[in-house]
């Protein structure tokens, strides 16, 4: 049961991610994956990920724990930006293998309801050279909550 | 001049900078006297966290730092 | 709204679809993606696809749009295998992208439980060189139906 | 020997074969009088449907086909 969790600085390329990740789970049954990139939101020039280190790595690798415990997986890989990104660029990528494939998509939906508004980034985004700060969005909760109310092994 | 203090999101801005130190000890207290109003005002808000040396803190106002400590002042997360 | 439906009877790189699929779409937030290979389950030898060409194509591409009526979708991709295949081959491919990454995975989930258990497919799998037919799990089943309950717009 | 007949699944291992033709026309009584006794009890079973060139029948009792049409024995999906 492989982990693989990482922070990254720099733009990169999801596919040079999945394909060693997959390769390296001879046997599974099938591999989800999600790549969040930077949305060209009208105006939006730039977004800025920032993070604290002591923080931000170990509760993407809890996180990581957490969804091994909690669906049937073979492995998971969790890779995030910090820093600041241009429209299209990707943002996060979560894979998640196993043997059946509903414990590896909810394993990825799990995943991201939680990256999205539990996790330790702060993010801005820039409009005209004007940069603002950003809240999670209203349905980032309540996409959270689902989790709390069903702990079942899938 | 020991103790370190990391502002993150929108209080770095507030703050004007990214870190700063100050003396040690330093509590929840001297932590918020120590600071220009507005951002006092800031940190009081019940959605800012505080984490010690990389430990978040269950309750902000038990901050006890010594001479080496980190201290980050951690806003509401706007996730990923 | 791009749909791309494929049923194929070679060895496929999902890698070399998934990349074509995701440039197609500038400015989406996010891709799921699914894809499914043959289990090496204990002494599995080779796993069949049967399909019946009038109904098995066309009733993927009913599902796709069904996926893209029902989700808040920029486009989707199908891809799957017919034929005999080895433990380790790619059988199915399922991307979604979307403005928002909920609709992207509701989307491959719905479309893979409904590959699993109402395609017009029937395997079978050959063990110590007997070739035995396969029917759906309970589980594809119950999966299935889940989407009878909710018709909800993501 | 006009009716195409195409033989899914387990009905091809049951047929001996994927396809064959018989005479129109072609409908639900003489489609089971005409195959042999195992084939013929298959395709009786709840399970199994029938398309006539391309479309599911509702009900496979009502099979009608004639002169060049394809009638698809079909046993229950196994999925992808």
């Amino acid at each position: 049961m492989a982990r693989q969790v990482e922070l990254l600085d720099a733009p990169f390329n999801p596919g040079s991610y999945v394909g060693p990740f997959t390769n390296a789970h001879p046997g599974l049954g099938g591999v989800c994956t999600f790549v969040g990139e930077v949305r060209s939101d009208d105006d939006v020039e730039a977004l800025e990920l920032s993070h604290y280190a002591p923080l931000t790595l170990a509760g993407m690798e809890a996180l990581a724990d957490e969804a091994l415990g909690r669906f049937d997986l073979m492995g998971i890989l969790i890779v995030h930006r910090v820093g600041e990104m241009q429209p299209g660029e990707p943002i996060v990528l979560v894979s998640a293998c196993a043997r059946h494939r509903r414990a590896a998509i909810q394993a990825v939906d799990f995943a991201m309801d939680h990256l999205k508004s539990d996790a330790w980034f702060w993010k801005r985004e820039r409009r005209g050279g004007v940069w603002t700060w950003i809240e999670p969005r209203e349905e980032d909760h309540a996409d959270l909550a689902r989790w709390r109310e069903t702990p079942e092994k899938v | 001049m020991s103790v370190k203090l990391v502002f993150l999101g929108k209080l770095a801005d507030l703050a004007g900078l990214p870190e700063m130190t100050v003396e040690a000890p330093l509590d929840w207290v001297s932590l918020v006297e120590g600071l220009e109003a507005g951002l006092a005002e800031a940190i009081e808000g019940d959605k800012v966290r505080l984490a010690l040396n990389g430990t978040v803190l269950a309750d902000k106002r038990t901050l006890d730092a010594g001479e080496g400590d980190e201290v980050a002042l951690l806003p509401p997360v706007s996730g990923g």
